[in-house]
């Protein structure tokens, strides 16, 4: 019964297209409006661009899809919201954001050392008509709180209705992906149920080349990373960015 | 009629002297402009939300907590004075006592005030009480902090009380005598709840998993910084109250307390900085060469993103720490008013600067290999909010100075302080 | 009189707070609107023999939950009037005729941010409607529909009793009654278990 | 007896005491919370049931499948459809967006004239008596639909000119169709069969093509492979993303593509790596150094790597004789894995009745064309906002979005995102045959008319885009080829009406033919071609035609340093 859903991002394959990131804001009813900057913006999916700090031919470019790392162990943002807000879901291990229950603070956010948590800094507005095109399973969050990826939860609850309607206990795991993975042009994002050995991303996330961000700090993050470019794993095990002149992305 | 419309002395205490009236709005006109300011910057921020701040998804603490964390430091003077007057019996410190709760009502008041700006559901605010998450630093900061303000409300209503038209109504005569009774339990509980809060305010960044900069391993639940800020708090507290008091002295040219209460103050304020500096230096060597190096962050790349360069800890521990605990501790150096209020000063300024590295700096240090150092900006808005809790604070002491007798005591007109 | 005055006064500030806060307060707080049909569940249950809830308040194939029947049902047999009440003719003239569904207002309705799903309570749960509706499927009367000005939430979201002592079993939709209910099976379910 | 102040205050604090034991605070700050959860200015979704349905992206002749999630008759989801054998369910970033772009803030909302606000029957009027006054000059950006056709049958019949503007992809295969009379949209890139693929600055990974053709096949065969299957070169100046991803980025000084082929060529050609075909290019490899900032050691080892691993196919990313030539050195042309003929056909294979593709005339660029002598131009909407003909002509110009300011004398609202019933004909770079039906999927939220639509209107003896639909589709099942990709897979000649093509045609089903037969390209070329070029745009959002990109999209590349939006199409 109690999964513990997870990612094997496959970073080689990553050309930093961004369908993953339009797709998921699509899905989780992101604002259009009104326009951020890189740093107000709403992003549950990010794609950063990162180099080896070589130039000319030398130069290596790789794109690395940071979302929610759905920490399992000491999850840093689930210690610190004072009104539980935040919490791994004890049967999906989905580190879950409410929104209605957030009051703002943004204490999470410091204790995210992703940075995978976004702020609604604006009312959530787009142009008229276009509520529209809103996607019916997923609430509009409201200015003032803390939001991040919470792996489309409402396709995993869309999934568990049409297991009740069929008369089954358990989800059809094909019929839950989260929309970035679903939209992956190059297939660069594996998902599936890391407690399961028959799962093939259990198996992956075994795999040679197969590394984690911040693996040290003991958070156990359930989101995997994969290169065999020796100078991404090095880059991102150096934890220091000091050997790679780092891009912001 | 009319000379009386511009005269308040029936308002002021008999035997005291103040400005005249108009003066004394001219005074306040200014602080009163810059409030307002302030009021309407922080009326933007909740109409329209926080975007009119300059605070941004890795920003997300700014100068409001700098400036509450800052003001609960400074604030501490307030339970400190009344732990060591009630709970230790130094009564040579009561002369202080009443500006010590002004200045902690005042600091804690607007520390609220701007904490319920700060975040982006004031409306929710209240669910902490009704949800609480116990394991939280910040749920631990919200109850004690409420708490120790009601318990403030409760030492200032006394004081407020004793203003001469006030006590023309025997109810509250009564009611301000019963408080009184109180007024040693509140100081127990008051001093209760400060350590907590004020190791809590410290644990909030020192439980920082994901940002090994401000982590640190400690004692049971509580992380170094939970300790380290209760020292650092009650260290600078006294230092505050010294100069608020020179700083009145100054503006009022009277003379307010006897000169061997500042000795007095400064040698338990130089005493308890020299606990902190040695305390912090233990934690800083701990933290450098054991706690972060476990995580795989090397102590050096902290500080090779300027301005936060090495200097700043040095600044920290040496000049803002080291120095003036030396001067305030030394009977010769102390017994220099300039030298003992500049240290003073130093005492508070190093205490700032504490809490302004652990909330700026490590938001601003990147935490993931190919992030960036970040710098922020506050908005006007920001500003002007920050500026107002300065203006309101100015004004409420101002007003408490003139109305109520709050060096009551050095003239020995009062016989309530020690609740016989 | 005169020694207890204030005791008499302070008395009266409470008396007049406490009328204030229990009888006036609620009729404040909610206004009540029109269904725009009586609809009596009785009458259909009797006459037409349509007593599974299921029937009108489907759960769709893919588990969603139809919620309040469309006009094509109620069209089925009242493409012409049935009887002659008021609420007949205005259905069939100003509801079947045009093609016009009506705007019901329901009284379990939940927020945007609840998802609650009927599939999972009914058809895995076994859970009965009454449960959680009382038998309100049995009713020959139309409820009256109150909505609270500040929340925009159906009073019977909080129940009718403003203290929520003493309120009926089925009475209440707020999260605590479901989390009660959760409690009491058992049953563990996250926040984003019952939100989207 | 007097009320005195003191017995309001001490009335007050009894009925403050007493409130405390009322439900008045405590329902209030409930009340107030949950308010602050469902404020009434934030828009909520629809409380609908969702429809899954299928149809096909047609804001760039790319057509790739989509399964759109529908509710209340509005599309409130994109995704890909894995079962359409040629994008395998992969999609641009845009199309993701695409749903909402019908509700644009620049969509066009009514007809203009001149700035002026104007209407649908003042427009056929003025379009009625302009091409009845004189010729007649139809462009299209998007040839082979149905629509297509229509806009060439009135353009021909008015005595007009039927005029096509082709992409990068179509245009980098243009040299071929000079040098083999082969028409550049019967032909195609064989990536699939390639070995290595030198891509002189074509965006490959980056909205080359179909988005999920090449990228899916360089993921599975390619990404982060030391020695990968597929090897990809990319020859850029600056590193794009394409280039950060290539197995080897060679950089080079921009502009001289076209010498660094030639000089590749040469050393092809003089160090033997290839056996002899085509003339020999004036440039030296010296010359060629100079010019692309190489040393000729590099330029010769490249020359190896690229003849080490065929079949070898040079792709540029725009009309580049001097590269299409490298192909023919190579002998990547007319084979498995190189430039190939989709197609036996010089026209579409099933009834088309357009002829295409127009000829450019001489010293015509693509940006500034000018057309001269005629009356009427109309513009349809697949046409690239920015493509601004120079003419004395009366300009019809339909967009379902405004780009900005416009020289054209009419603003002609189009249908937007799956507002109309369209064909989807071959992708311009595909080594295949296929067609599709992309079935309208929601009604217009304006008061729309496609190009093709108004001039049905005006001569009704054209036909209709439904009824060419219905006789390509026809024509497919008389042919008795290729298989169809609908809710199974099924071979055409198993299919037991035309009537059960089409249906399953107009539901989102794909038709492709077997693969094309290289054989049936050859070229010709006597000496090498001129080095000059066509100036290139930069903007890698130039394939897509529409003005708009979906405000999703905008917004998060501005949120992110991921890509920049382009400048001219930021909404």
């Amino acid at each position: 019964m109690s999964a513990r859903y997870g990612m094997v991002i496959d970073i080689d394959r990553c050309t930093g297209c961004g369908s993953c990131m339009v797709a998921c804001a699509a899905e989780n009813n992101v604002p259009t409006l009104p326009k951020a900057t890189a740093r107000t913006g709403l992003t549950p999916m990010l794609v950063r661009r990162v180099s080896n700090g070589r130039e000319g031919n030398a130069r290596r470019e790789s794109f690395i899809p940071i979302l929610c790392m759905h920490c399992e162990h000491d999850t840093p943002c689930v210690e610190v919201c004072p009104q539980q807000a935040v919490e791994v879901d004890k049967a999906t291990g989905i580190v879950m954001q409410m929104p209605q229950r957030c009051l703002g603070c943004r204490y999470c956010m410091t204790a995210c050392p992703y940075h995978a948590r976004y702020f609604n800094w604006w009312d959530p507005a787009w142009p008229a008509g276009m509520e529209k095109s809103l996607n019916p399973g997923v609430s509009v969050r409201m200015r003032g709180v803390v939001e991040k990826c919470n792996l489309c939860h409402a396709r995993l609850h869309a999934a568990k209705e049409r297991a009740a309607a069929a008369g089954k206990k358990e989800i059809d795991p094909t019929d839950y992906v989260p929309a970035c993975v679903e939209a992956c042009p190059t297939g660069a994002i594996h998902f599936g149920n890391l407690a399961d050995s028959n799962d093939p991303v259990w198996q992956e996330a075994r795999s040679p080349h197969v590394f984690r961000l911040l693996a040290r700090i003991g958070t156990e993050p359930k989101v995997y990373y994969k290169s065999k470019e020796p100078w991404v794993r090095a880059l991102a095990e150096s934890n220091t960015g000091n050997e790679a002149e780092a891009q912001h992305g | 009629m009319a000379s009386t419309a511009f005269t308040d002395t029936r308002w002021i205490a008999r035997g005291e002297e103040r400005t005249p009236l108009p003066r004394f709005l001219l005074w306040l006109a200014p602080w009163a402009a810059l409030l307002a300011v302030g009021v309407y910057a922080a009326g933007l921020c909740l109409y329209y939300g926080l975007n009119q701040t300059n605070m941004d998804n890795r920003f997300a603490f700014g100068l409001w907590i700098f400036l509450d964390l800052g003001i609960i430091a400074l604030g501490a003077g307030a339970f400190f004075t009344g732990f060591l007057v009630y709970i230790l019996k130094r009564t040579e410190l009561k002369s202080i006592l009443n500006t010590a709760v002004v200045v902690g009502f005042i600091c804690y008041s607007g520390a609220v005030a701007i904490l319920m700006i700060d975040v982006g559901q004031p409306l929710r605010a209240w669910f902490t009480f009704w949800h609480p998450n116990t394991h939280s630093m910040l749920t631990e900061v919200t109850f004690c902090i409420s708490c120790y303000l009601l318990v403030l409300c409760l030492e200032y209503i006394p004081i407020l009380l004793r203003n001469r038209q006030l006590r023309k109504l025997p109810s509250f005569f009564v009611f301000e005598h019963q408080l009184h009774k109180l007024v040693p339990v509140l100081a127990a509980v008051g001093t209760l709840l400060s350590f907590f809060h004020q190791g809590s305010l410290g644990g909030l960044y020192g439980v920082l998993r994901g940002r090994p900069f401000a982590f640190r391993s400690g004692f049971l639940i509580w992380p170094s910084t939970f300790f380290l800020f209760i020292l650092s708090a009650i260290a600078s507290g006294p230092s505050f109250l010294m100069l608020i008091t020179a700083t009145v002295e100054k503006v009022t040219a009277r003379k307010l307390v006897p000169p061997e209460l500042f000795r007095r103050l400064g040698f338990i304020s130089g005493v308890l900085l020299g606990i902190y500096v040695a305390a912090k230096c233990v934690d800083t060597l701990i933290w450098l060469n054991i706690t972060s190096p476990s995580v795989g962050f090397a102590p050096w790349q902290y500080y090779m993103h300027q301005p936060f360069g090495t200097p700043i800890l040095f600044a920290e521990i040496v000049v803002f720490g080291l120095i003036p605990a030396f001067l305030l501790t030394f009977r010769k150096t102390a017994a220099h008013r300039v030298l003992l209020l500049t240290a003073a000063a130093m005492a508070c300024g190093g205490v700032l600067l504490n809490r302004f590295v652990l909330t700026v700096q490590t938001l601003a240090l990147p935490t993931l290999p190919f992030d960036d150092f970040l710098s922020y900006t506050p908005s006007w808005q920001e500003v002007a909010s920050f500026a107002a809790v300065i203006a309101y604070g100015v004004i409420v002491y101002s007003l408490s100075y003139r109305y109520l007798p709050l060096f009551a005591l050095s003239k020995g007109t009062d016989s309530h302080v020690s609740g016989n | 009189m005169r020694r207890h005055r204030n005791a008499i006064v302070f008395a009266f500030g409470i008396a007049v707070a406490l009328f204030a806060g229990w009888f006036v307060f609620p009729r404040v707080l909610y206004v009540q609107k029109q269904q725009p049909l009586d609809f009596l569940h009785k009458t259909h249950a009797e006459k037409s023999g349509l007593t599974d809830c299921g029937e009108c308040h489907a759960i769709r194939e893919d588990g969603t939950f139809a919620g309040m029947p469309a006009m094509e049902k109620c069209a089925g047999c009242h493409s012409d009037r049935i009887g002659d009440t008021r609420a007949e003719a205005t259905l069939v003239n100003e509801y079947v005729k045009p093609g016009h569904e009506t705007q019901w207002l329901v009284y379990s309705r939940q927020p945007a941010n609840v998802w609650f799903s009927h599939a999972i309570h009914v058809k895995r749960v076994g859970l009965s409607c009454e449960e959680c509706h009382a038998n309100y499927g049995g009713s020959d009367t139309v409820k009256l529909y109150q909505v609270n000005r500040i929340s925009g939430y159906s009073r019977d979201i909080w129940g009718h009793s403003m203290s929520r002592l003493r309120r009926a079993p089925h009475e209440g939709m707020k999260m605590s009654d479901c989390e009660d209910c959760h409690a009491k099976r058992g049953v563990e379910v996250g926040c984003l278990g019952c939100h989207e | 007896m007097k009320v005195t102040r003191r017995d309001l205050l001490v009335w007050s604090a009894g009925a403050a005491a007493g409130l405390l034991v009322t439900p008045v605070p405590w329902k209030v700050l409930d009340d107030v919370s949950i308010w602050s959860q469902n404020w009434p200015w934030i828009p909520q979704p629809a409380r609908v049931p969702i429809e899954v349905k299928q149809s096909f992206c047609t804001l760039c002749p790319n057509g790739c499948g989509l399964r759109v999630r529908m509710a209340a008759g509005w599309p409130v989801g994109v995704a890909g459809v894995t079962m359409n054998p040629i994008t395998r369910g992969a999609l641009c970033p845009l199309a993701f967006g695409a749903h909402q772009l019908n509700w644009h803030p620049r969509r066009m909302r009514g007809v203009r004239y001149r700035g002026g606000i104007s209407s649908w029957p003042e427009a056929h009027a003025a379009l009625t008596k302009a091409s009845e006054e004189g010729r007649t000059v139809v462009i299209d950006g998007y040839p082979g639909r149905a629509a297509s056709s229509v806009l060439e049958q009135f353009a021909l019949k008015r005595g007009g000119s039927y005029r096509v503007l082709f992409g990068a992809e179509a245009r980098g295969l243009r040299p071929y169709e000079t040098w083999s009379d082969v028409p550049a949209s019967s032909l195609g890139y064989d990536l699939e069969n390639a070995k290595t693929i030198v891509s002189f600055g074509a965006p490959l990974l980056d909205g080359w093509g179909v988005p999920g053709r090449f990228t899916r096949w360089w993921a599975e065969r390619a990404a982060g492979a030391e020695d990968p299957q597929l090897r990809l070169i990319q020859i850029e100046s600056s590193l794009s993303r394409t280039a950060a991803r290539s197995w080897k980025w060679i950089s080079i000084v921009e502009g001289s593509e076209s010498t660094l082929a030639a000089g590749l060529a040469r050393v092809l050609i003089e160090q033997k790596l290839v056996p002899a075909r085509g003339p020999i290019p004036a440039v030296t490899v010296s010359d060629a150094a100079k010019r692309s900032g190489l040393t000729t050691d590099q330029i010769q080892e490249l020359a190896r790597t690229i003849a080490a691993e065929r079949p070898a196919l040079a792709i540029s990313s725009d009309e580049n004789p001097s590269i299409a030539a490298l192909n023919i050195v190579l002998g990547s042309v007319g084979v498995s894995g190189g430039i190939v003929r989709r197609t036996k056909n010089d026209r579409y294979p099933v009834p088309a009745e357009a002829r295409y593709p127009m000829s450019r005339k001489d010293g015509e660029t693509w940006g500034t064309p000018t057309i001269s002598g005629a009356r009427a131009v109309v513009v349809d909407a697949s046409v690239p906002w920015d493509f601004v003909p120079e003419t004395d002509a009366e300009v019809f110009r339909f967009a379902a979005w405004d780009g900005g300011s416009s020289k054209a004398d009419w603003l002609l609202p189009a249908p937007g995102f799956l507002e109309d019933l369209t064909d989807v004909p071959s992708p311009p770079s595909a080594a295949v045959e296929s067609y599709a039906v992309a079935p309208a999927l929601t009604k217009p939220t304006v008061d729309v008319r496609s190009a093709a639509q108004l001039l049905v209107s005006i001569d009704s003896s054209l036909t209709s885009i439904d009824n060419i639909i219905h006789g390509r589709c026809a024509e497919i099942f008389r042919q008795r080829a290729g298989t169809l990709y609908g809710r199974e897979i099924a071979p055409v000649a198993q299919i037991a009406s035309a009537e059960k093509l089409e249906e399953q045609l107009r539901n989102g089903a794909v038709w492709i033919t077997e693969s094309a037969k290289p054989a049936a390209l050859r070229c010709e070329l006597k000496e090498w071609p001129s080095l000059a070029v066509a100036s290139q745009d930069p903007d890698w959002a130039a394939a897509w035609p529409v003005a708009m990109l979906p405000p999703l999209a905008s917004k998060l590349y501005s949120e992110s340093s991921l890509r920049e939006a382009p400048a001219r199409r930021n909404s």
